[in-house]
């Protein structure tokens, strides 16, 4: 679970991160508002999910109030690598001497928290490793002790000579490690972390990321969500206990397991044609839910055949093809339909999916090709 | 021979839930040897004919349990884990989803201090044909024989081993580490398991998305594997920043694309499937006429 | 430092232990409004740092508000092993069923927090130990992870076979532990931990005794000092940088040095004397620490003579005569004294004492000794 | 030789505050090889002829310190502790007083996973007489010679030293380990050591109310030690429940009373000294004509 810039420095605030003191402001005259309270020249920043929106545009100084306003009036409405612009952070403008990086994610090979910090910031991060990893130190955080004061100065004086300035650095990153840790965050980024003309240090922008697998315990950050309308069908599907991811293409998935899941999307492609969706139904043979993952299929205008392709472990294949036969009761399918169904019990399971008129094959890569057939034939090609 | 679980693998049951008992069961009709099951409240009822208890150190004590798998619930199975290690369990199989990954990075270190080698979590568990299942495979897919298995994620596993059953190749052991972004064994260490087993003549690798896993068991393969290992990656398809169910499933900024590892799976010379079908395929070119 | 038991309550509370919801009063008007209020019958409780106070009648029940009044008034005033009762805890009386033990304290010789469960609680868990030591469980926490959640439910399905009182109280161990961490207590401790007879679990009484050391980062505990007369004597000596006990002997003694604060004291009673007090002046040779130790002493109306034992170490004996012949200057000093001078510069320190009038011995007994004969001989004795 | 230091011992300051700064150059002065200092915002620096450091790993890096002495304030001591231990230095002498026992709780877990020996807190330090002083002692009252000397307080131990030396046994060792609930090294660490110091013929273990350590220690001498011990306890006369200046100084519930310790003490064959006097007495009768 992404969260915008606004909300990442609201937590960095908690945790007691200097940040600029801005607000969030979702109309051009609320920007105009803002800029006066909090005093010109301010930066009017697009509230985006993604990378890369200064380039875009999406970030713009203005020097009075009606500036501020007509700034935001431009970047409200943007259209940011896919991202609409609905929200801006009004920040007061400051003079910058330096930018720095810290970061904090999970590495998976060390198993462990990792803090990153660099004198390169205001840049991406990646771009750094892949051209100067040498500008990055890196630090692991012991998962039981957390991140130690002497680790925190130690990167610090690495950034700074001046002790003034490491020991309010080496501040801000025990508090980003005490952010990422409270929030559960599986990423929290500071950067651009800026040396200001007057010695401060300051959280000039913020990422986080928080693991959604966590947010069972902190319903209060749960609440923080701001879907996009891609992340709300598959919210929705989440809710349904479908994991779903939307695609392109026009062969739409419902598989078993997730590895199963992508292996049958690759098969696609591998075969030339266009997977439409990631959809794992997981390991229940629920008809409700064999109902619910074939009415997310058809919603999709794009979709002209629907391939189901389940391998029956504990599932079993009979269960699987009785729901599937509930399922295709209730709905009225105007899209093709390819079913691969083998594992426990695939005999009585191909043999009730016989009884209601499907045939069912047993190789994935048959099912795929089938599929690949009709939907280059032209499908339940709609509107 | 197999790894980490044979016919002596005395197993504890831990979370006796829906899937807990279920599975329990289904274990047992395999021929697993279930000693026993942990649910709290419990304590002191039989199941299946084995006895509950309170707590692992119980359990242990009574049964001389040396794996435990669990069925615990997400918010619980951090703790569950632990449990296992403190009452000296030396071979845990989480197969809980969901587990927040700074609980995870909290459990492996504590799990190394302890010497408990953990499979998984969100991982279907581990079969060595005809001798021992811990966790959820459907065992009649399997056959005992001389291919191991390692794999990220369930379903995928099946459908590989289904070719490799159909091929009369057959497992020595399959095991599933799990999708996690954090898991406890890595493809090295089964790696490394796999080449010191006796009765494993090739490997094969699942790999997906994510992470550089794969990247690295590459080039462990190449420095000190001598057994042949073929692989298979999933995730080509799928578009940056997005989970793919997988917690660990998820490409960020260019690294733990489905093209690196195809990339460095191939120049570490292990030789990478396409599909499904010709996993069978690189295994009967790598071991000839063997 | 030790909590009352409203206090400690208090903090049990803000950690989500469940307490009886009674109220700390005194005045006996006050109890008797409370009373009316919680409902009766209640307990009135003497809120005293110290243990026996049911045995001394300081635990009274009461049927009505006139009663708990009644009650109050009997037990305010009282005195108890020397602790005047000036607050009350009037709380609702409960059925209880059980009575259980829970405590956490720090191991010396474990170097770790050590939890210890009972089922035999509402006695003296030094009694159990000693008498049933069968009847204690313990648990080591480690100082890194802290109690985990199974360590707390193994404890309780000890205690309990039934599944709810159990799991109520594996949250009530795993909360106790959070609220000794969390205010760096000593030791914390619920006897007894109750079992209702409506099947609740809950903790009847608390004692929290807090680490002095970590009261710097606990700004809001070291506020919920309630010192007895004794202490606000130690703590204004430590506000002064000494360290002070109160004794009932005739000799006052000013030792730099815990351990030779302690090895005086033992001396003059091996002599057959009784040291007034434990002083412990620290390193410094700073001339005000010594007229502030020497204002402590005289204020003890039971001193008869002043025996100061100084080994100098990194404290050099010429400083420390200096600081003595100034702060004699300031006083009028009406006790006899005996002054021990030995280690770095120890000449020109008893040089600089001789020049003022004052002999000083090198050897610790010859001045026990001479402190003994003048007290025996009346000493400096006063009213 | 000695005990822990001697005149190779690579010493680093952490803390060059003014207590810090005045004792690195009593210590230069005494003859201890004080290789550097650590203080955040003065790398770069010297200071009494050596380098000052911005931090512990860069100073070992530099300068090759196996021992570093703390004057750290209490807020920060635990940090400092544990920043040495995991710059590898191998002991770590924390003079700093009032540090939380909580964090003294942590320290030790990590020291010991580290493999590394913490004398103190709230200590003198120690000193190995002509050799080497890591510490606040004052160097003039000691004299190289055969007794080890174990203290759990600073100006007793000079007491009792300067006995020693006035009687001309002299010292092989002298520590004071600290007189806080939680220390590093304890009791019988430092008897093992003296047990296996060729220079230390007797021990003079001087003892005080609070905890069990003594008891343990006289049980320890008993079974462990071939070398004679004699001991000291103080605090006979303090009352129960109050702290006599060390925080570990405190009598509670019956235990930790001075009657219980040189009843244990006397118990396992270790005479107990009435006065600081009778110490060299007694030891002069374990030695015999020695």
């Amino acid at each position: 679970m992404k969260l915008e810039e606004f909300q990442a420095k609201k937590l960095f605030s908690r945790s007691g991160i200097p940040i600029p003191e801005g607000s969030m402001v979702t109309t051009a005259e609320e920007a105009r508002e803002t800029a006066g309270k909090i005093g010109c020249p301010v930066v009017v920043k697009a509230q985006v999910q993604t990378g890369g929106r200064g380039k875009a545009g999406g970030v713009k100084l203005a020097q009075s109030p009606e500036e501020a306003q007509q700034r935001a009036s431009e970047i409200l409405g943007m259209d940011i690598k896919g991202h609409k612009v609905k929200r801006l952070l009004v920040d007061p403008a400051v003079d910058i001497r330096g930018e720095l990086y810290a970061g904090i994610t999970v590495d998976r090979n060390k198993k462990a928290p990792v803090m990153m910090v660099s004198p390169a910031g205001g840049v991406d991060i990646e771009e750094v490793a892949r051209t100067t990893p040498e500008k990055i130190t890196f630090q692991r955080i012991d998962p039981l002790m957390g991140l130690q004061l002497f680790e925190a100065k130690r990167l610090a004086f690495g950034l700074f000579d001046e002790k003034k300035k490491a020991l309010a650095t080496a501040g801000i990153l025990t508090r980003l490690w005490s952010c990422f840790r409270d929030c559960d965050a599986s990423l929290a980024e500071i950067n651009p972390l800026a040396e200001l003309a007057d010695g401060g240090i300051i959280a000039l922008d913020a990422k986080i990321v928080l693991d959604d697998n966590a947010m069972y315990r902190h319903p209060d950050l749960k609440e923080m969500r701001l879907p996009t309308p891609d992340e709300e069908k598959e919210l929705l599907a989440k809710s349904k206990g479908l994991s779903y991811v939307q695609l392109e293409g026009e062969i739409g998935c419902m598989v078993n397991g997730a590895g199963l899941a992508m292996a049958t999307m690759d098969l696609i492609k591998h075969l030339g044609g266009r997977p439409a969706n990631f959809l794992d139904i997981g390991g229940s043979s629920n008809p409700q839910k064999v109902i619910d993952a074939m009415e997310l299929l058809v919603s999709d205008p794009n979709v002209r055949v629907i391939f189901i392709n389940v391998f029956g472990g504990i599932t079993r294949c009979d269960d699987v093809a009785n729901g599937l036969v509930e399922a295709l009761g209730q709905l009225e399918l105007d899209l093709p339909l390819v079913v691969r169904l083998t594992g426990t019990n695939e005999d009585q399971g191909r043999e009730i999916l016989a009884n209601a008129g499907i045939t069912a094959v047993t190789d994935m890569t048959e099912g795929a090709s089938k599929a690949l057939e009709l939907a280059s034939a032209g499908g339940g090609e709609r509107a | 021979m197999s790894i980490l679980i044979d016919k002596d693998t005395r197993v504890i049951v831990q979370g006796l839930g829906r899937d807990g008992s279920f599975h329990a069961a289904q274990m047992l009709e395999y021929g697993t040897n279930v000693v026993g099951g942990v649910h709290p409240g419990r304590g002191g009822e039989t199941e299946s004919g084995f006895p509950v208890f309170n707590d692992c150190r119980a359990a242990v004590e009574s049964t001389g349990a040396d794996c435990s798998v669990l069925f615990v619930p997400a918010g619980f199975a951090a703790d569950a884990i632990m449990e296992a290690a403190d009452a000296g369990i030396g071979l845990v199989v989480a197969i809980s989803e969901g587990i927040p990954v700074l609980d995870m990075t909290r459990v492996t270190e504590v799990l190394q201090r302890k010497g408990t080698r953990l499979v998984g979590p969100n991982c279907p568990g581990l079969i060595s044909p005809g001798r021992c299942k811990v966790g959820i495979m459907p065992g009649a897919i399997f056959e005992e024989g001389r291919i191991g298995v390692v794999s990220r994620s369930g379903t995928l596993t099946y459908q590989v081993v289904r070719h490799v059953t159909d091929s009369d190749l057959g497992q020595s052991t399959a095991v599933g580490m799990g999708g996690d972004p954090v898991t406890g064994l890595g493809f090295i260490d089964y790696l490394e398991l796999f080449e010191k087993d006796d009765q494993t003549e090739a490997v094969v690798l699942v790999g997906e998305i994510g992470g550089t896993a794969e990247e690295r068991a590459a080039e462990f393969v190449k420095a000190s594997m001598s057994k042949p290992v073929v692989s298979f990656i999933v995730g080509r398809t799928a578009p940056p920043g997005k989970r793919m169910g997988h917690a660990g499933a998820i490409i960020s900024g260019g690294s733990g694309t489905a093209e690196a590892k195809v990339a460095a799976l191939t120049e570490n010379d292990v030789p990478v499937a396409d599909t499904t079908e010709q996993i069978v395929q690189l295994l009967q070119d790598e071991l000839g006429g063997r």
